[in-house]
């Protein structure tokens, strides 16, 4: 069969290109029938196949001592000590969202749960990493997704502990919503979803099949236009309720060794799961009746059972003879399962529909044989340069600091995670509002530390350098906790990358990610890349590579907190500033600019204050940690004020020195944290600065409700609450 | 003592009760399951916070009519300690074993926040640990946790003093700014007229130990040992 | 056979959903709007020999489920097959 | 007027709360019930000079902001003054 014989329309349906199609009938010898074509279309899609960045994403380092699973699992996992493992992924669910902002970002949610479910871990944590366009126009947006991650979160009674909401022009078609999900399990009963042993039982548990979804991976692999409300499949609706009881009862599989492993059923359902789980163990194959498949309405064909994205699904191989142990499990949380087919040995994939076989696809096809698609990366133009000199010098900081705490972007996020239970779990000991959330585990000391970061402005203006300050910042964050970095997973959040500034783009953020990496000793393990965010004839997103990272700390009861403690405490700036402007807020809010370069960054500088922080911390010399990032130090300084209740007086800012008074206060450099410290504490303090070359600045002390800077200004707390609590609600 | 928590699909503050119960008190902890039929002996049932069956249609329409629910009313009827939180508390009125209903938050938002509660009560065999017009800071997370009765219900629960816990600022003021979700009188939690069963949307369970912000919560779980003990020995 | 629910606050429960969406309405320019009470609407179709009977049913199924009447009023009608949705 | 607009989920999309409210009749001993759709019922008063422009008003309010239109239907009655509940 020539492919001129295909209908285009049909292919296009399918997301498949004609020089695809040639591919697939060069290696079947033979034109695939409709159910294969679907089932290809759908595994060779952007979403699924990764045809556009897998050759990138071998750049990322990914092993460590830790790691006792890095990227190709659902999720990635690393040894934390006593006996267990963390498991984690971050993953996007942005086109959805787009179309329907609570259930795209509810269903996001439950499926990244079911990524950490099918490792055999116990979900303990939610974080969620939105971009929007700027308020009040996203309302919609906003207030969708919010409450669709509250939705799903609070029900299913896992805490939403941390997050990032940023809003920026470049994402009002295009809002970003990205979800991570970090479990625990014991090391030994950590799970592999592979499809061993031929002739064990594939069982379908959860939710009955629907047509919904159909097509939803090669939807979300294409850009949005105004068709694509006509091209939309049928959006997904999540039932956390019953994501409830499957977690539940795939925790009592723990209880029998009859399950050999489990799968979750996300992006192309079915095809995808078995296809997936038996890709995983060489010359493995699957044979699957779909008139077996429970179903929630009349009329579905293969195609629909075989293509649908029903949410609160999971698949799980179960050893021959041994189904009804493990289906009454299930049943006891009152949950449907079906033995649907078996594994076996020829290494295909065969669906069957009763007596009638429907296709037969080599697994190996399905899962790896997607052509590597070779994109060109070209530079963009320059983009716009700032020259320091021409700016309007800073007149009254204290008035640009309420007006940066009233920012967006900088202001309170209160009003957003107290619409999320954080504490459900009872372990939360640090909650969300400062730097990372940190969770302890029960039975042992240990605080495992969390956070999403990602400054795209910088991304925007420089991707390589921005994609080593988001790791950076990452890391901050979890230092700033008393915590030890420990891994990172990734969303690489994109524009379309067949243009070939994006393409460039990308490769410059991966190069970026994968050397911060390396110096900071922070495998990879997980992560998710989301592409063609950008409407047509509308602006394309910044290049947003949200980093995901999670930390230890052996003794929770040294964790740290942002908020300022005590009065009297010395309240020290570790790390050194320069004229970083370029990119910060405060250029964007007093200036109305994004420009220049994002704030350089040494990171074995980086390196060497994580390594004074942790010991300081360590040691127990500190009574409070921030990390200073986006609003500078100044805003950094207003927040440990504010989440403290405490104010600070300090000596004026000289102006005389190499750095700026506006980059003084306002400047990104990275690399600083905030810190108090009791003054009995202060020589040791000094002497371990002096140790690890850090440069540590005294900058007042701990005191009042106000924020003094003799001589330069003044600000009570109440002004700066009022500013800061206003904004985002 | 022991203490029964029960587990309805879709219940998810049982494990943390459980952990007070077990772990920080060191009481007997048993879990009962929504479809046993006795109560395995507790001394006190504890209905955790979650969303049972979804809360879909309403919270707690679903959860009452589990087969567990009517040996509960019996164990209630005969004075057993039933404590209802969150969820718990959205069941035991669904079932008629307290007064009213609870509604969306006026906010029609979840929320997630600490709050301050006015103890109306210490008399009680879980309260018997505060002080007098003790304030006491405890977690709430709820969307519908508006507490509503007609006003004869209301102006009976007043004047029978069946109000046990209400929402106020840090000193004390039962005022319209301290309240999170819109409940008449302020009202966070309630007692039957017996004083037996309880029901509160704020979670003790989550303020038991020091670094989970507070341990005012504790003094609830340590009022129900102690008058449970008190009760043995006389 | 199809009952056709609806479940609505009783006029004593603040409404804050229907508040809320009387405030959007405005917002969006629907300035005639007086008033807006939010309620559910449940379809349920179910076999019974007879509309009485269904009706008896469905009934039952308001007082114990659908509805709770501290805080809601019900009615609904039974319709024979035909016109509902699916 | 009043206009009584019910809001279903579209016959496609899944409804958890249904099937969960399906069960829930089903163990109280319902089990004539074969399916349980649940949408919402909102109650609008407005001022309209005459049915036809209330009609097209409420028509508007619907697209704009009562239902959701990528998971939901909508339909309505309008109804003067009088029969309505409170
Ligand atoms: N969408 C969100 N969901 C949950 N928590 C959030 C969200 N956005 C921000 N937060 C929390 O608010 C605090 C401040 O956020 P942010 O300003 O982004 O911190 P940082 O600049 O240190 O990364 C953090 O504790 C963060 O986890
Ligand atoms: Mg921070």
């Amino acid at each position: 069969m020539k492919v001129e014989q295909l209908d285009e329309r049909r292919l296009r349906e399918v997301a498949l290109t004609p020089d695809e199609y040639s591919a697939i009938v060069d290696q079947l010898k033979r034109a695939p029938n409709e159910v294969e074509l679907g089932m290809l279309g759908v595994l060779w899609s952007e979403h699924c196949s990764y045809k556009s960045s897998k050759a990138l994403l071998r750049r990322l380092p990914s092993s460590g001592a830790s790691v006792l699973q890095g990227p190709g699992e659902n999720a990635g996992a690393v040894n934390i000590g006593e006996g267990w493992a963390a498991v984690f992924k971050i993953e996007s669910h942005n086109h959805p969202s787009a179309i329907e902002p609570y259930q795209g970002a509810a269903t996001g949610v439950g499926g990244i749960i079911r990524d950490v479910i099918a490792m055999g871990a116990r979900p303990i944590a939610l974080l969620d990493s939105l971009r929007f366009g700027p308020l009040p126009a996203s309302r919609h947006h906003v207030d969708g997704v919010v409450a669709g991650i509250g939705g799903y979160g609070n029900c299913i009674g896992i805490p939403t502990v941390a997050g990032e909401i940023y809003f920026e022009d470049c994402y009002a078609q295009n809002p970003l919503v990205n979800a991570m999900c970090v479990g625990l399990v014991p090391v030994h009963r950590l799970m592999r979803a592979r499809a061993e042993g031929t002739g064990n039982s594939l069982l379908l548990v959860g939710a009955d099949t629907g047509r919904d979804g159909i097509h939803g991976a090669s939807f979300a692999s294409v850009e949005l236009d105004e068709n694509s409300s006509q091209r939309r499949p049928a959006v997904q609706v999540g039932n956390p309720f019953l994501e409830k009881c499957l977690l539940e009862a795939c925790m009592d599989l723990a209880h029998t060794d009859a399950v050999v492993a489990i799968q979750d059923l996300g992006a192309a359902g079915l095809t995808s799961s078995v296809a997936e789980c038996a890709g995983r163990v060489r010359g493995a194959g699957a044979r699957i009746d779909v008139s077996l498949v429970p179903r929630r309405e009349k009329g579905m064909t293969p195609y629909h059972v075989m293509l649908s994205e029903s949410q609160e699904r999971m698949l799980v191989v179960v050893q021959r003879g041994r189904e009804a142990e493990v289906e009454s499990i299930f049943q006891a949380w009152d949950l449907t399962s079906a033995v649907i087919g078996e594994v076996t040995d020829d290494g295909c994939l065969t669906v069957v529909d009763g007596g009638r076989e429907v296709a037969q696809l080599p697994v190996a096809l399905l899962t790896d044989g997607a052509p590597l698609r070779r994109l060109v990366g070209v530079a963009p133009a320059q983009r716009p340069a700032l020259d320091l000199d021409e700016l309007a010098p800073l007149v009254d900081p204290g008035a640009a600091l309420l007006r940066l705490l009233a920012s967006p972007n900088l202001s309170s996020r209160r009003g957003i995670f107290r619409r999320y239970d954080h504490m459900v779990g009872d372990s939360t000991v640090v909650p969300p509002g400062g730097d990372a959330a940190v969770l302890r585990i029960k039975g042992t000391r240990l605080g495992l530390a969390m956070t999403t970061d990602c400054n795209s402005r910088y991304c925007h203006l420089d991707p390589n350098l921005g994609a080593q300050l988001a790791v950076a910042e990452a890391a901050r964050n979890i230092v700033a906790t008393g915590a030890q970095p420990l891994a990172v997973t990734d969303c690489l959040n994109f524009a379309n990358p067949d243009r070939p500034e994006v393409y460039w783009e990308l490769e410059e953020t991966i190069a970026g990610l994968a050397q911060a990496c390396r110096v900071l000793e922070l495998p990879i393990v997980s992560g998710n890349v989301s592409l063609y965010n950008e409407s047509s004839g509308e602006s394309a997103i910044y290049p947003t590579p949200v980093i995901g990272m999670i930390g230890l700390l052996e003794d929770y009861g040294r964790r740290l907190e942002a908020g300022l403690r005590s009065e009297g405490d010395f309240v020290l700036l570790v790390g050194s500033s320069h004229n970083d402007l370029g990119g910060s807020e405060y250029l964007k809010v007093e200036h109305g600019r994004i420009a220049g370069r994002p704030p350089a960054l040494d990171l074995t500088r980086e390196r060497a204050v994580h390594k004074l922080m942790l010991a300081a911390a360590g040691g127990g010399l500190l009574r409070s940690a921030h990390d200073c990032s986006d609003g500078g130090m100044l805003v950094a300084l207003a927040e440990c004020c504010l989440l403290g209740g405490i104010g600070v007086r300090c000596p004026p800012v000289q102006s005389e020195g190499p750095v700026r008074t506006d980059a003084a206060f306002f400047g990104e450099s990275p690399s600083r944290f905030i810190v108090s410290v009791p003054s009995r504490a202060m020589p040791e303090m000094q002497t371990l600065a002096r140790r690890h070359h850090v440069e540590v600045t005294m900058l007042g002390l701990a005191g009042g409700d106000v924020i003094e800077f003799e001589g330069q200004f003044r600000v009570s707390l109440a002004e700066m609450r009022q500013a800061w609590e206003g904004t985002v609600t | 003592m022991k203490f029964g928590v029960l587990v309805f699909p879709g219940t998810w503050s049982d494990r943390d009760c459980g952990w007070v119960v077990d772990q920080v008190l060191g009481e007997q902890l048993t879990y009962l399951w929504h479809k046993d039929a006795d109560l395995k002996g507790c001394d006190c049932v504890i209905l955790p916070g979650g969303f049972a069956y979804g809360d879909y249609l309403r919270t707690g329409a679903i959860a009452r009519f589990a087969p567990v629910m009517e040996k509960v009313g019996e164990f209630a009827d005969r004075g057993g300690l039933v404590w209802g939180i969150c969820n718990g508390f959205q069941i035991l009125c669904e079932a008629g074993l307290l007064p009213g209903a609870l509604i969306r938050n006026a906010s029609l938002e979840f929320r997630c926040q600490w709050t301050n509660l006015m103890v109306d009560r210490n008399d009680l065999p879980y309260t018997s640990q505060c002080a007098e017009r003790e304030v006491i800071r405890v977690p709430i997370s709820h969307g519908e946790g508006s507490y509503f009765a007609d006003p004869a219900t209301l102006s009976r629960l007043e004047q029978n003093g069946q109000v046990v816990f209400r929402y106020c600022d840090a000193d004390g003021r039962v005022t319209p700014g301290a309240n999170p979700n819109g409940s008449l009188h302020n009202i966070a939690g309630i007692v039957n007229k017996r004083g037996n069963v309880l029901g509160m949307m704020p979670h003790p369970e989550r303020c038991s130990e020091p670094e989970l912000g507070g341990t005012d919560g504790l003094k609830l779980f340590r009022s129900v040992v102690e008058s449970a003990t008190r009760a043995l020995v006389s | 056979m199809i009952a056709k629910v609806i479940v609505t606050p009783k006029p004593v429960v603040n409404d804050p959903q229907g508040n809320t969406v009387k405030q959007g309405l405005a917002s969006l320019g629907f300035r005639e709007v007086s008033d807006v009470r939010v309620g559910k609407y449940i379809e349920v179709s179910l076999d019974a020999p007879s509309e009485h009977e269904a009706r008896q049913r469905v009934e039952a199924m308001c007082q114990q489920l659908l509805a709770n009447h501290v805080i809601e009023d019900f009615h609904f009608e039974i319709e024979h097959e035909g016109r509902h949705q699916r």
